[in-house]
């Protein structure tokens, strides 16, 4: 097979490869703009963006664990109107589909935020009803059913662009909560977000971060995160987006196999800022020498249950 | 800024904690300012996972190389005090914003403590190139955490402190800050320990002095995307937070927000 | 400090130091007498034991992840009598106190088990609520406070060795777990047990594990684990054991600060069999260097918040 | 069993994809029945996390040496092939079950597929040593994937086949078999992937002769406590989970469940 079809639909937005880049780890794209074809990406989906300024947590922000990073950022952001008005219009001709991450503190905040981008040229939100840094709202949304709901029916209220739903590991039963973010209307799930950890700091004998816990991304995770997808997605009819350690082709088709649609790259920007465009590459040759097209693989591994 | 696998021209162990690394990187050493650094992969392997960044101590940008002087603390320099000739090094650069060189001659004052000394190499020989008069002063807890000391009076005037009095002055590089005319200078730049840099900058203040610091965070992405390197600045009560990689690792002294 | 005071106090138990072993890592012990002097241990937690011999999961059973294990043993166990006949005999001669993980699929099941091992000469009990791998029963009972707190007061009611609970991670609130399990009667909580986990075997395209899902263990999880640990013990007043991703005496302190009164060594066992016996010397150097005595730096990082 | 660091004396690559390594392991050295293998740390590092286990290739108890002889197949194996010789490795053992030789004296045939030929050195040199006579079959895909075919007459007649006719016969292992005279032998002993162990069992059984396997298992601990390397093995329709770690590595060949 010469050209194999990599192309992903969620909802009305089709991307022309699986491989996404992670809220948070990519910035705002421009800044890889020298090292990778930014339009060759599936989606770029930007830092997760509020209502309002956020200047974010007190340093340290980072510290290096097994195989793994823990991040207490604290959502830093200019805010949706610097957003708009300043970032966007330099982002928009790069010409390949953004996706912005979206958190509030309130149901509210999360509506009037999905109106805002309605109609500024981006390509889908990414509601994330689970970034463990920010004291009010996040976590709660996203680990109560319920609550999770009706965010998503929220946004969904006052926007016509796809809703992918970012979905925290924290919980006792993730897919309770993708069921339940399914029927209030998310067009996708993403996941997973950050596992909740800290790190102390033996010489201080004091937490090592600033805000004392911080969110563990990076292969460390991948395991849990393999899982999370492969029980998501043979209980849910929308598309998974998995994410959750992942450095290489291989990782990206482990994914895949898994049940996940499409699949986005996070820590791995910082240890290899090109993965995302080798992953890419990749997954086309595997594609081409076994002779498929990305959505036979999707769910693979399953059949073998 | 690119990324490069870079081929080991040399490495060399200097002292029991110092080692020095010659790089090809023609594209990469083209455009080089004084203070970037380069962000390097030091293994192969999941852990360490991050890239860990380090000043260019050195580049020549006809020969194509660069080099980096590093410290062997943890397991990433470690991995990298390993790395054989031939082998090739992934590395990230040349980023942030390094030294800036104000004017188009004047007398300068290079501070470093300890591992320090590494981005004042590359800035001591711009400024030679560029005539200006160069004043160094060296400092470390002992001998075997000065590296160049003895190279560095090629550049200019050198002064050297130790704590244990094995090499040069018995004393700390603050002892040997009256030696200096500081009537006569026209920029300081420093790169050490905060404690150093902040007890600089209360001299400099003093004598009226513009003073450069290189800042140390720890950092994930090493170009402005993660956030995580942050360093308030600006004023005390209000400060903003800046990101070291991009917005530094140079900062006007006097935009630091200095702890107590 | 010449000897610092390294014991710890669970309930009637005194253990001589705080470094204990993981059950499923350690075996019965036994197999370790060659490489290091088991006496010298704070305890020995042998391998999960049930209430008849159970041959476990098929293989593959283990596999790597970054920083990390992946096992799906499913509690293979030779059952309680001949525990208690044919292994128990030859380890209490080592004169290390023996703590016997317990493991049973209804709550009846724990408190015979609780009751079978009352005057066997074992230290205390270990019960694991939090198993992932089997199907009935252990995970249930782990997420859920007010059937966790009945298996406590089955096992409580049934015996008057100490009762130390072993808490499963893979649920949205470990504190209401903790804080259920201590009103049940708990004399100790233990954590964490593995996170739920998979890897896909891309080449095969199927699970790698004949389980599919396994337990996640090692380094990886420490951010994890820490931050358990922290939570919970700022929440009950009895000590908590701490366990995940410790190799080395920094790794320890680390539990220690963020108040863990004793720890366990696990996967960590398998990377180097004398890990515990290099912990124990590093902990003592470390308080004799520091002239403390073990107590005081328990949750020694909370005073920084 | 012991644990010990472990003095690599050499390393020497002798293939594209193989590596001799000897290391100075006394204490270990002093009993070892051919088969038994080390459980070997890597690297430093927390990735690779675990062990990796290499039968003992040869020993000699009187220099105090060890040699193991390895494929680099994933990252663990690629670290081992950089060690340098003068480092410390860090091994356990030895380990697990060996070859049984079962007779005083007699004729065994010793078949290995691959990398499978690294327990059959040691076993070949101690049945010579007991005045066994030896027949030695080594197959592979490919002569990059043989080592020590050339020197493995020294202990008996050799004969060899590569799939791509790079050395020796053209074809499989089991395509030589023919060759031996089956009904003269006391002891088969093999090791390599399971297809083909399960094809040379079809072929011992039918000829009557004794089978003795060394299995191969992703290993946790090597030493029966993390239950982790299973095998079933005893009646097909109810069969017992054992430990290739301590019930084997090698197992009688009658014993093993078979796939289909
Ligand atoms: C802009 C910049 C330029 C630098 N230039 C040089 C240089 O030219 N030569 C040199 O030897 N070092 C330099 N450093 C410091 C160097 O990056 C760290 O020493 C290195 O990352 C430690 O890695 P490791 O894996 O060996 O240590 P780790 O195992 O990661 O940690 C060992 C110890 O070092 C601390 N550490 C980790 N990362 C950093 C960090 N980024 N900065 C400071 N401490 C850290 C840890 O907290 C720990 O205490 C520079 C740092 C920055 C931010
Ligand atoms: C008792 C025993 C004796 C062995 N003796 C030798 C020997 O003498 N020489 C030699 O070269 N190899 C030997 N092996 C195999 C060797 O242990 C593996 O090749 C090695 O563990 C792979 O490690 P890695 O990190 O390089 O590969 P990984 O990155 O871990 O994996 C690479 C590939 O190898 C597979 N693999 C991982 N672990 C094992 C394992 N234990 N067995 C088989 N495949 C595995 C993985 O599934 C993967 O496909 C032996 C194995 C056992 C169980
Ligand atoms: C530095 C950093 C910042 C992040 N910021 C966000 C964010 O703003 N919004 C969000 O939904 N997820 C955020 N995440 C989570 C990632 O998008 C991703 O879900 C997670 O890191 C797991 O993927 P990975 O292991 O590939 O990094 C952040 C992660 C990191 C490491
Ligand atoms: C191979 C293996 C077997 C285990 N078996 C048990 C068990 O029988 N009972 C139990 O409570 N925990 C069991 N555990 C969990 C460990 O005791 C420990 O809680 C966990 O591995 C985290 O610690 P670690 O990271 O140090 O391994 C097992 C873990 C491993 C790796
Ligand atoms: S290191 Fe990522 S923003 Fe500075
Ligand atoms: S490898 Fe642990 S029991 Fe065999």
């Amino acid at each position: 097979m010469i050209n194999p079809d990599l192309t992903v639909k969620i909802s009305s937005l089709t991307l022309k490869n699986p491989v996404m880049t992670a809220s948070g780890t990519f910035g705002f794209g421009l800044e890889f703009a020298n090292l990778l074809d930014l339009s060759s990406l599936g989606a770029v989906v930007v830092k997760g963006i509020t209502l309002t300024p956020r200047q974010g947590n007190p340093g340290p922000r980072i510290v290096e664990t097994a195989a793994g990073v823990l991040n207490a950022i604290g959502l830093e952001n200019p805010g949706v109107e610097a957003f708009i008005s300043d970032i966007l219009p330099e982002l928009l001709p790069h010409a390949v589909p953004i996706i912005v991450n979206i958190s509030g503190n309130t149901l509210d905040e999360y509506g009037i935020l999905a109106a805002r981008l309605n109609e500024t040229g981006v390509s889908a939100l990414e509601v994330n009803i689970s970034c463990p840094n920010v004291k009010e709202g996040g976590l709660v949304f996203g680990t109560v059913p319920e609550q999770a709901a009706q965010v998503v029916a929220a946004v969904r209220a006052n926007t016509r662009l796809p809703v992918i739903v970012k979905l925290s590991p924290n919980v006792t039963d993730i897919v309770s909560i993708s069921k339940s973010v399914e029927a209030a209307g998310a067009d996708a799930v993403s996941l997973i977000n950050t596992l909740l950890g800290m790190a102390i700091d033996t010489t201080k004998m004091k937490p090592v971060l600033g805000n004392v816990f911080g969110g563990l991304s990076g292969p460390a995770v991948k395991p849990v995160a393999l899982r999370m997808v492969w029980q998501v997605s043979q209980a849910v009819s929308i598309p998974v987006i998995g994410m959750g350690g992942i450095l290489s082709t291989e990782d990206a088709l482990e994914f895949i196999m898994a049940g996940a649609s499409a699949i986005a790259v996070g820590t791995g920007n910082f240890v290899n800022p090109q993965a995302t465009v080798e992953i890419i590459s990749g997954i086309n040759s595997y594609c081409s020498e076994h002779e498929v097209n990305l959505k036979d693989l999707v769910g693979m591994a399953w059949e073998a249950n | 800024m690119q990324r490069t696998f870079a081929k080991v021209l040399n490495i060399e162990q200097l002292t029991s904690h110092y080692f020095l690394i010659t790089l090809m990187a023609p594209q990469l050493a083209r455009t080089v300012q004084p203070g970037q650094f380069l962000h390097v992969r030091t293994g192969e392997q999941l852990d360490p996972l991050l890239r860990r960044p380090f000043s260019i101590h050195d580049w020549h940008s006809g020969e194509g190389t660069m080099q980096l002087l590093f410290q062997v603390k943890g397991k990433g320099t470690q991995l990298l005090s390993r790395k054989q000739k031939g082998e090739q090094l992934d590395v990230l650069g040349p980023l942030g914003n390094g030294f800036a060189i104000t004017k188009k001659k004047g007398k300068a004052l290079l501070i470093g403590g300890g591992i320090g000394e590494a981005p004042l190499w590359g800035l001591a020989r711009t400024l030679k190139e560029a005539h200006w008069e160069v004043t160094i002063v060296l400092g470390a807890a002992k001998q075997t955490l000065l590296a160049r000391h003895n190279d560095f009076s090629q550049w200019g005037e050198t002064y050297i402190a130790t704590e244990d009095g094995s090499v040069g002055f018995k004393g700390r590089v603050t002892n040997l800050l009256p030696l200096v005319a500081a009537e006569h200078l026209d920029q300081v730049y420093a790169c050490g320990p905060k404690p150093l840099l902040a007890a600089l900058y209360t001299w400099t203040n003093s004598n009226n002095l513009p003073l450069q610091v290189s800042l140390d965070e720890v950092m994930a992405c090493g170009m402005g995307v993660c956030l995580g390197c942050v360093q308030p600045v600006g004023r005390k009560e209000a400060p903003v937070l800046a990101k070291v990689c991009t917005d530094g690792p140079v900062f006007s002294a006097e935009e630091v927000v200095w702890d107590d």
